[in-house]
């Protein structure tokens, strides 16, 4: 492999990504985390522009970085927003975690390693957007309007769950 | 009158059903019931005996019991030793039950005692006229159960109930060698019947091996039932029975069964020369054992026990020395006399309630009848000569010398000796010298028991001139006619064979008219000069102790053990399977702890372990 | 693609899914509008009648011949037909069971959102049945999952209720997490999410390194779906969240969710694994080659359940747990691979839809009339309303497993599969009824409550329609299936045919 | 009435009393009793008619009925279930059996003193599930009778039983439960193997040439029905649970339970395991009758020390049952013979010697030996029949036990005469350890407190008397059962090749 | 074509998956276990939109999927948030760990 202009960019997001997933664990203070999780997610929507996917990018950076992020600060926010108390869980399950997850990523990494796919040329770059409006609106018609139906139902829900008591309780 | 001698047992059959439906209605009038039926069964056995005299054996089956291709049979049979057999039981039975009906006067369950009795005399005229091996062993354990419940007649008594439990036992022990003696003959000849064996034992269808192992288990049960040692114990115990019974069952004839079945069994024993000397030998000791014991006896009814025991042995002896007439002989006479003894020492159990000759004596004016017929039945069994039990002896010493074993011709001499010894002890102890205890209102038994007893005692004296050898030997002649394998009708033996007995019984007597009659020697002189020996001869050899400490403790020790088993090992592995699936249960819900990161902990590790096994067997990799 | 083309596919045979949803929009409208005093308890009769008026409309499609739209988004075959009648029914008397369910706190004001949201639930649950497309499969599951953390959390004012909603979201999240990773490599090796065309293309399969990431992404999905079904490993939320969630949900999860997870498992699996060889052409395919693995699972759910049911007190937390050890004999069925694979699982739901609702039903009740879900609450059920203690009692001896009863038939469909074959699942079987015999211990305790011991109240019990009407129901059906189960087999046996259309 | 509809109605007519108990109130406790006992009536005669229909030389095909039932799969010719009743000479017998006894069984329920309703309605689902068991052709069948048994079952026991009931009612459906799970494993797959579960096409398929079933996994299959019916019957070491049973349920119940239920495995035994495996089964004889002579002395030997007479009974029925695997292991007609009738006599006397237990019970409030004593004072017929039934129990010759063991050890000499005679201790033990207990009970001096103990009286002389004389009836006139099982027995041993 | 492999960035998929599980099942504050679910989600569109150029026969679909997945990621995260605002209303704590009442 050289190194090329789009594999420097590739590293760097890349990087960029995992840095902000190792903050997330080993920051305390939550707001930090969230924040340093913005810059994986910022770095994620590069990456998809790096794989010609520029509408799944955008889509990246308003949804998770914007909403999804913004979110969970309010979540914060109206919770403990000065939690930083990040409690250890038992050292052993750390450990069972750590080894499930080693032996998970050597086992898919195995099957992802040298992974020769030989795709053919393809043209998603070209009227990426278009390409998606074309495929959502005719062929994924069906799970389109159905995530339309979730969506209402997770604003509803949300809002059922979320809004405060009337009754009064507290 | 032969093709319909099935009726015979049905007689006290009947008497047993009435008696079980309608004896608590009947109360004391059960008697004559009882009496009455088996007064018909004697008399009908008489007329089969009569008719037997000049008819050939008549035997008739039908089918029993089918298995598959399997037929096994039931019916009957009358040939010499049955139809004389027969006569013996229905006589003594029936007197037996004439005279329960003075002995057991007041007694409120007299409709069960004579139901019992009925039981019982239908099961031993069924054994006695069983044609084939299965039968016999049907009616062999029917009888048992006679006398069991006859000896637990007194249920509420404690030794009654030990003994009852006792006799059926002992004698089930030996029932059971027959069972298996009776099971492999069968699977040899294919057949239980009497003659299909004793076809095959001739035509040599069955190996010498066979025949003495099978002839030695039916032995076993011989043994058994007839209080051979070593299975004799019980019969003494058996004593607590009403004395009607043990003279009817514990005398004359259920033990005598064991004698019998030896008899009918004859053909195959001879041709076994090991068992018949088995026989021999367990006879002669038998006869000297428990003669011994009846030497130092003081319960009148333990004494005459001892004594069949002996007497039985005599019986056995003569038959393991091919004295098949004599046995025979022998076991007829000794029904008579010793059931007129048991017969006689009831009357006078009945006159001074008590069992204990110490507290006896001088009863003989008391009881003008019962002493003198007791006194004929002392001397038939003395082998005092010219009365029945004399012929009957000879001939069994004779047979004994002719058998070849002088040591076993010794023994018996010696038994003889002893036994004239120990009944005239108890003569003279319970009839002469002076009351040695308080005793009121001694009586006469009423003329319903000494009826019986006077047959019996007229019988005692002249029942030998059946078979003897100045008269003739009608009986013998008679019970070996057209049976080459049951030996010669009468064993010639040395004339000085009866002048030796008769001298032997003399002695006997003389020693004891010595120490209790004319009291000239001391009753100590005896046992204390031998003081050990008289405690080992009192306590009977420490059999019954050693059976406890030996038989009962390793059955229980065994009992224990399996418990052991049962609690700990088998409750155990439940337990443990039981206790394995909770424990499972218990961590499983520790695990689950309530943090929703350990779930999905599990879930994912579960995954990530499923995954590794994927890759490093089922994968690529490989 | 023009109006026209759009007009050209057979809407009609999506007819029940729009009779759902269509109520579903009616009762979200409505509830806005309606004002807060009128009782919602309406909606829910409403929601029954789509449901009834959903299968019959599902009815006259039965002989109806494999249909699709768009591409297999849509699909209507003999196996999502006969599937998702058990969806139906099963939310039919679930709902009813909600008509009647009148908790002491929580959830007065969102009645009217819990039957919608109820309704979207088995819209998702639904198209999980009829797609044949991974992207619909997947967001109808979320749609029936979001859905279910709603319902599981809506008595919001209930400590419990909002743990295990909690507790649910998270575990499901991670769950979609993991299928969907699973799901991306499948996609990644054929480049479609179409079934079929991931079929087409995978039957030629040679490359090793190929087989063995989609052995991976089998495992994952298997795994990530394994939470849908409340099976090993992925089981441990469901305790927790029945306890918790109000006693309708609870029956919904444990009955047309996991129906649903069941259906989704078997299309998504069978589809693509079931012909993808494993070790180049003409070697046995993948699912084959992974049949131990869901064997283990199965056996491991099944020992699981039953074991630590063993210890329970609380009786949605006991039925939690016996729904698991169900998962794990409907795994066994599935595990088995056999020509009567469908017939079993079908079969086995159909029973323990009955039997389980039954049961939540009877739950339901006493639980709420108590003011508490301990077992002990059955005690003397039988002094004091005879033919409810006898109702529960025949349910439990179904789910038991007991002759007579739809369970047992279940369960002998089950062992046909188990033992024919080349391969008989010799261990798996005797895992299955050695765990059943475990099972004997806590279903006869609860018999054991309420027949033998004292009742501390003599109070009778007042039995409302609702779960007069869903006992009636379902008691009848556990019986009758038992007695005469070809009821139903029938049935399935002459609108399926062998379910032969399956990979059209 | 047709009379392939005879055996449907025998079957089912208890059910019939359940459904008109379902609708009488639980305080009509007369109206109960008679209703619960009216009911069993019915199959008792069709089950008598039945017999003397085949003494007369019928044809027991006449009472065959089929109809498909259940059709597992679509395909019309294989895994279909036939609703299929029919009987042979055995199991005639056992219906007999059971009939006779559940109707005995119902007259000794009189002494039940609570829920009487619910009693009645389990005891008679359980007639129903004992008679189908031993009329079901089919083995899908057979094992849903079979478990409809278990249920009624843990109820009686559980409800109606003494002092540690729950403990026994469970122990009871674990062991059972455990049992039938092994049979069901073993006739799904026959089922799965051959599709079908017809009795007779099975032990044609099985034992063809070209068999569906390795020799192997007949063995394990042989094996496994061994443990399921083991269980049942009980083979030691499996006995535990029948212990509590025995000592716990109510004496009605335990009549059935020793006199019929027991009696299942012994059945299934010979119809099945030899019935299906001949071949595999002269391979496990041997084993077969040693486990039998363990159980005969095993059991004899612990009822020896036991204290309480219910536990004294329990363990004779191991050993008895014994006696059952022993004619069976001895595999030649002799021995299965033996063994059936053996499972006939233990039903009969099995039966007798519970009720007493229940009368003595009833009275006295106890069924430890050393408690009671002298009872045949102030019962003498009680005892009397008590202790018949002992000598009936040990074999006494002139009743049942005595042909059934004579048999089964008639036909163990034949091939393996050493065990066989180390079985025979168990012949000498059953009488130690029965004269001991019943002795201990009856004999010997009286308590006072029981002094004014009632004698049986009015019904209570119905079982007693029926059961006497069918044992005695057995014992001298054995024809009665072995005639009717001549055919059954030739199948059998044309089975095993000889 | 590109110079990068299409495994660089399943590669990358994989261990952002991974510190998202971690983080998912090891983090107290719910708020983060939720983000950190959608983190793992986040790797897994980076998969869908790699096969979808890189894949055996790179298409639209794969973009279409991982919209689909962002979309439902959303959804589930609202939906997450609101029930722990609920909890928070009634348990006054966020920590995962005390969300214990109900176990064994």
């Amino acid at each position: 492999m050289t190194f090329s202009g789009e594999f420097i960019a590739f590293m760097l997001l890349a990087l960029a990504a995992v840095i902000g997933g190792v903050l997330l664990l080993n920051l305390t203070n939550v707001v930090h985390m969230i924040i340093a999780l913005v810059f994986t997610f910022v770095s994620i929507a590069g990456i998809y522009i790096l794989l010609s996917a520029e509408f799944i990018a955008g889509a990246q950076i308003l949804i998770y970085s914007g909403a999804i992020t913004i979110i969970m600060l309010f979540g914060i926010m109206l919770t403990k927003h000065n939690d930083t108390s990040e409690g250890k869980p038992s050292l052993w399950r750390r450990l069972f975690l750590l080894l499930g997850v080693l032996g998970f990523a050597f086992a898919v990494y195995i099957g992802i390693y040298n992974l020769d796919l030989a795709p053919q040329t393809n043209h998603l770059h070209e009227n990426n957007t278009l390409q998606i409006g074309k495929a959502l609106y005719s062929k994924h018609i069906i799970p389109f309007e159905l995530t339309s139906v979730l969506l209402l139902v997770a604003l509803v829900g949300s809002i059922i769950l979320a809004k405060k008591d009337e009754k009064g309780g507290e | 009158m032969m093709e319909t001698a099935w009726i015979i047992p049905l007689f006290p059959l009947l008497s047993f059903l009435i008696l079980l439906l309608f004896g608590r209605r009947l109360k004391e009038a059960s008697a004559f019931v009882g009496i009455l039926l088996t007064l018909a069964s004697l008399v009908y056995s008489i007329l089969v005996l009569f008719e037997r005299f000049t008819a050939p054996t008549y035997k008739s089956e039908a089918a029993w019991l089918n298995i598959g291709d399997l037929h096994l049979t039931a019916g009957f049979e009358v040939n010499q030793l049955n139809a004389l057999m027969l006569v013996i039981v229905s006589l003594v039975s029936c007197l037996v039950h004439t005279y329960s009906k003075g002995y057991m006067h007041g007694d409120e369950r007299i409709p069960v005692f004579y139901a019992y009795l009925g039981l019982f005399t239908f099961a031993m005229q069924g054994l006695v006229l069983s044609p084939n091996l299965l039968q016999t062993y049907i009616f062999w354990e029917l009888v048992g159960v006679g006398s069991f419940l006859l000896i637990g007649f007194y249920f509420y008594k404690e030794e009654a109930k030990a003994a009852a439990k006792k006799a059926f036992i002992m004698t089930r022990i030996g029932d059971v060698g027959l069972l298996i003696g009776m099971i492999l003959l069968f699977w040899q000849t294919n057949s239980f019947e009497y003659d299909e064996i004793f076809k095959a034992v001739r035509e040599g269808a069955i190996s010498q091996g066979w025949i003495t192992l099978t002839a030695l288990l039916i032995f076993v049960g011989a043994v058994g039932k007839s209080g051979q040692f070593p299975l004799h114990t019980w019969l003494p115990d058996a004593m607590e029975g009403p004395t009607p019974v043990s003279a009817l069952i514990h005398a004359a004839t259920m033990v005598a069964a064991g004698v019998y079945l030896v008899a009918a069994l004859f053909p195959l024993f001879a041709a076994s020369k090991t068992a018949l000397l088995t026989i021999a030998i367990i006879g002669a000791f038998t006869a000297i054992f428990a003669a011994s014991i009846g030497l130092v006896q003081t319960d009148i009814k333990r004494v005459l026990a001892y004594s069949t025991v002996s007497q039985l042995g005599y019986m056995m002896l003569a038959l393991g020395s091919a004295g098949y007439v004599a046995g025979v002989f022998h076991l007829m006479t000794h029904a008579f006399f010793k059931a007129l003894l048991f017969l006689a020492a009831g009357s006078v159990i009945h006159a001074v309630h008590t069992q204990n000759i110490e507290e006896m004596g001088g009863l003989w004016k008391k009881l003008r009848l019962t002493g003198p017929l007791f006194l004929i039945g002392t001397l038939a069994i003395s082998g005092v000569p010219l009365l029945s039990g004399f012929f009957s002896k000879d001939e069994i010493l004779a047979a004994a010398w002719e058998g070849g074993h002088p040591i076993l011709f010794l023994l018996a001499v010696i038994a003889a000796f002893f036994t004239a010894f120990y009944m005239f002890r108890l003569f003279f102890m319970v009839f002469t010298g002076e009351a040695r205890s308080e005793m009121k209102h001694v009586h006469e038994s009423p003329g319903v028991m000494t009826l019986p007893m006077i047959v019996l005692g007229v019988l005692a004296v002249i029942s030998g001139y059946v078979n003897t050898p100045w008269f003739g030997t009608f009986l013998g002649d008679w019970l070996t006619k057209g049976n080459d394998s049951l030996g010669h009708s009468h064993v010639e033996g040395p004339g000085w064979i009866m002048i030796v007995a008769t001298l032997v019984s003399l002695a006997g007597i003389f020693l004891a008219w010595l120490i209790y009659g004319k009291k000239s020697l001391s009753r100590d002189w005896l046992s204390g000069r031998g003081g050990a020996l008289h405690t080992i001869l009192y306590n009977k050899y420490y059999i019954d102790e050693f059976y406890q400490l030996t038989i009962v403790s390793l059955t229980k020790g065994m009992s224990y053990f399996l418990r052991f088993i049962d609690l700990f090992l088998v409750e155990g592995i439940v337990k443990g399977v039981a206790g394995f699936v909770q424990g499972l249960g218990k961590t499983g819900s520790k695990v689950q702890n309530g943090q929703v990161q350990t779930y999905g902990a599990m879930a994912f590790v579960g995954l990530a372990v499923l995954v590794v096994i994927f890759a490093l067997t089922g994968g690529y990799l490989k | 693609m023009s109006l026209e083309t759009l007009q050209s596919f057979q809407w009609g045979i999506m007819a029940p899914e729009f009779i759902i949803l269509a109520v579903a929009a009616l009762l979200s409208l409505l509830d806005l509008f309606m004002p807060d005093k009128m009782d919602r308890k309406v909606f829910g009769y409403v929601g029954i009648a789509a449901i009834v008026a959903a299968i019959a409309a599902l009815a006259g499609m039965i002989d109806h011949p494999v249909a699709s739209i768009l591409d297999d988004t849509f699909r209507l075959d003999a196996f999502s037909k006969v599937f998702k009648f058990i969806l139906l029914g099963g939310s039919a008397l679930v709902l009813l069971l909600a008509v009647s369910y009148e908790p002491k706190e929580g959830m007065e004001e969102s009645r009217g959102e819990f039957y919608y949201l109820f309704l979207t639930a088995l819209l998702g649950a639904m198209m999980m049945a009829s797609s044949g497309d991974l992207i619909t499969l997947f967001v109808g599951l979320e749609l029936l999952s979001i859905s279910s953390y709603i319902l599981a959390g809506i008595k919001k004012r209930n400590i419990k209720s909002n743990e295990s909603a909690m507790k649910y979201v998270i575990n499901g999240g991670i769950s979609t997490a993991i299928t969907l990773f699973g799901m991306s490599y499948v996609y990644g090796l054929t480049g479609t999410t179409n079934l079929k065309g991931i079929a087409g293309q995978l039957a030629s399969l040679g490359n090793p390194q190929y087989a063995y990431l989609l052995g991976l992404a089998f495992l994952m999905i298997f795994i990530g779906l394994a939470f849908k079904l409340a099976a090993a490993p992925f089981h441990m939320w469901a305790p927790d969240v029945y306890q918790g969630a109000p006693t309708p949900v609870t029956a919904f999860l444990s009955v047309v969710s996991k129906s649903a997870g069941f259906i989704l498992i078997t299309r998504v699996l069978l589809s693509i694994f079931g012909v993808t060889p494993s070790n180049g052409p003409g070697s046995i395919p993948i699912l084959l080659h992974m049949q131990d693995y869901i064997s283990f699972i199965a056996g491991a759910t099944m020992i699981i359940g039953n074991v630590i049911a063993l210890r329970q007190t609380n009786i949605k937390r006991l039925f939690a747990y016996s729904s698991i050890a169900h998962a794990g004999y409907i795994l066994v069925a599935f595990a088995s691979l056999s020509f009567v694979m469908f017939d079993a699982i079908w079969f086995y739901l159909l029973a323990y839809l009955f039997m389980n609702l039954g049961a939540f039903a009877v739950i339901q009740l006493v639980s709420e009339k108590e003011g508490s879900e301990e077992i002990s609450q059955f005690a003397g059920l039988y002094k004091r309303s005879p033919w409810l203690a006898a109702a529960m009692g025949i349910l439990i001896l179904s789910l038991a497993g007991f002759p007579g009863t739809a369970g047992f038939i279940g369960k002998v469909n089950i062992f046909i599969g188990a033992f024919t074959g080349d391969n008989p699942h010799y261990v798996l079987a005797s895992i299955m009824i050695a765990t059943t015999v475990v099972s004997y211990f806590y279903y006869f305790g609860i018999l054991t409550q309420i027949f033998f011991r004292p009742a501390a109240k003599e109070t009778k019990f007042n039995i409302p329609t609702g779960i007069l009407i869903v006992l009636t129901i379902c008691v009848a059906a556990t019986v009758i299936l038992g007695i005469l189960p070809n009821t139903a087999l029938d049935f399935m046996h002459n609108h399926t045919n062998q379910f032969t259309d399956f990979l059209q | 009435m047709s009379l392939s509809s005879v055996l449907s109605i025998l079957v089912f007519s208890p059910l019939l009393g359940v459904t008109v108990l379902a609708f009488m109130k639980n305080t009509q406790e007369k109206a109960i009793k008679i209703v619960g006992l009216l009911a069993t009536l019915p199959a008792l005669l069709l089950a008598l008619a039945c017999y003397f229909h085949y003494q007369a030389g019928k044809d027991l095909g006449d009472f065959s009925v089929k109809a498909n039932w259940i059709n597992f799969v679509g395909d019309k010719k294989y895994f279909h279930v036939a609703y299929e009743l029919g009987l042979n000479g055995l199991s005639l017998i056992m219906v007999v059996l059971t009939a006779i006894i559940a109707t005995l069984a119902a007259v000794a329920s009189m002494h039940i003193k609570k829920e009487w309703k619910g009693y009645f309605m389990l005891f008679l689902l359980l007639e129903t599930g004992m008679l189908g068991v031993f009329t079901s052709l089919n083995l899908i069948l057979f094992f849903i009778f079979f478990e409809v048994t278990l249920v009624p079952m843990f109820f009686l026991i559980g409800k109606w039983g003494y002092f540690e009931k729950e403990k026994a009612a469970f122990s009871f459906l674990i062991y059972n439960g455990l049992g039938s799970a092994i049979l069901l494993i073993v006739i799904m797959v026959l089922f799965a193997k051959t599709g079908t579960s017809n009795i007779h096409d099975l032990q044609q398929i099985v034992n063809a040439a070209k068999s569906p079933l390795s020799g192997s996994v007949k063995m394990g299959l042989l094996i496994a029905l061994l443990i399921a019916f083991g269980v049942k019957l009980p083979i030691f070491p499996l006995h535990s649970w029948m212990l509590r049973v025995h000592v716990q349920a109510p004496p009605s119940i335990v009549m059935i339970h020793s006199g019929i239920l027991l009696k299942i495995g012994a059945f299934g035994l010979i119809r099945f395991a030899m019935g299906i495996f001949p071949e595999q089964f002269k391979d496990v004889a041997g084993v077969l009758a040693f486990l039998g002579v363990i159980n005969l002395l095993y059991g004899a030997f612990l009822a020896f020390i036991q204290k309480d007479f219910k536990m004294v009974l329990a363990y004779s029925s191991i050993s008895h049952m014994g006696i059952v695997l022993i004619g069976i292991g001895a595999l030649n007609a002799t021995g299965i013979q033996g063994a059936i009738f053996q499972v006939v006599s233990h039903g009969l006397i099995s039966a007798l010697l519970f009720f007493l237990v229940g009368v003595f019970y009833e009275r006295t409030d106890t069924s430890l030996i050393e408690n009671l004593g002298g009872l045949a004072k102030g019962m003498p017929l009680a005892a009397g029949f008590l202790l018949a039934g002992a000598m009936a129990s040990l074999g006494l010759p002139g009743m049942s036990g005595f042909v059934s063991e004579f048999m089964a050890f008639l036909g163990l000499f034949k091939d393996m005469p050493v065990l066989a005679a180390v079985g025979t201790i168990g012949i000498i033990m059953t009488a130690a350890y029965l004269l001991r207990a019943v002795l201990g009970m009856t004999f010997g001096q009286a308590h006072r407190e029981f002094a004014g103990t009632m004698d049986l009286k009015g019904a209570e002389f119905v079982p007693v008397l029926t059961l006497m004389f069918l044992i005695v009836l057995i014992g001298v006139y054995p024809s009665v059962l072995s005639s009717p099982l001549k055919t059954a027995l030739e199948t059998i041993m044309l089975g095993l090749g000889g | 074509m590109s110079s990068i492999p299409a495994s660089a960035f399943l590669a990358l998929a994989l261990i952002l998956f991974c510190i998202g599980l971690y983080g998912a099942l090891s983090k107290r504050n719910t708020v983060i276990v939720l983000i950190s679910i959608e983190l793992m989600l986040n790797a897994v569109n980076i998969n869908l939109v790699t096969f979808s150029k890189y894949g055996i026969k790179p298409s639209i679909t794969g973009q279409i999927f991982a919209l689909f997945a962002i979309t439902v990621a959303a959804a589930e995260a609202a939906v997450g948030l609101a029930i722990l605002i609920a909890l928070y209303r009634n348990r006054k704590t966020v920590n995962i760990d005390e969300m214990d009442t109900m176990k064994h």
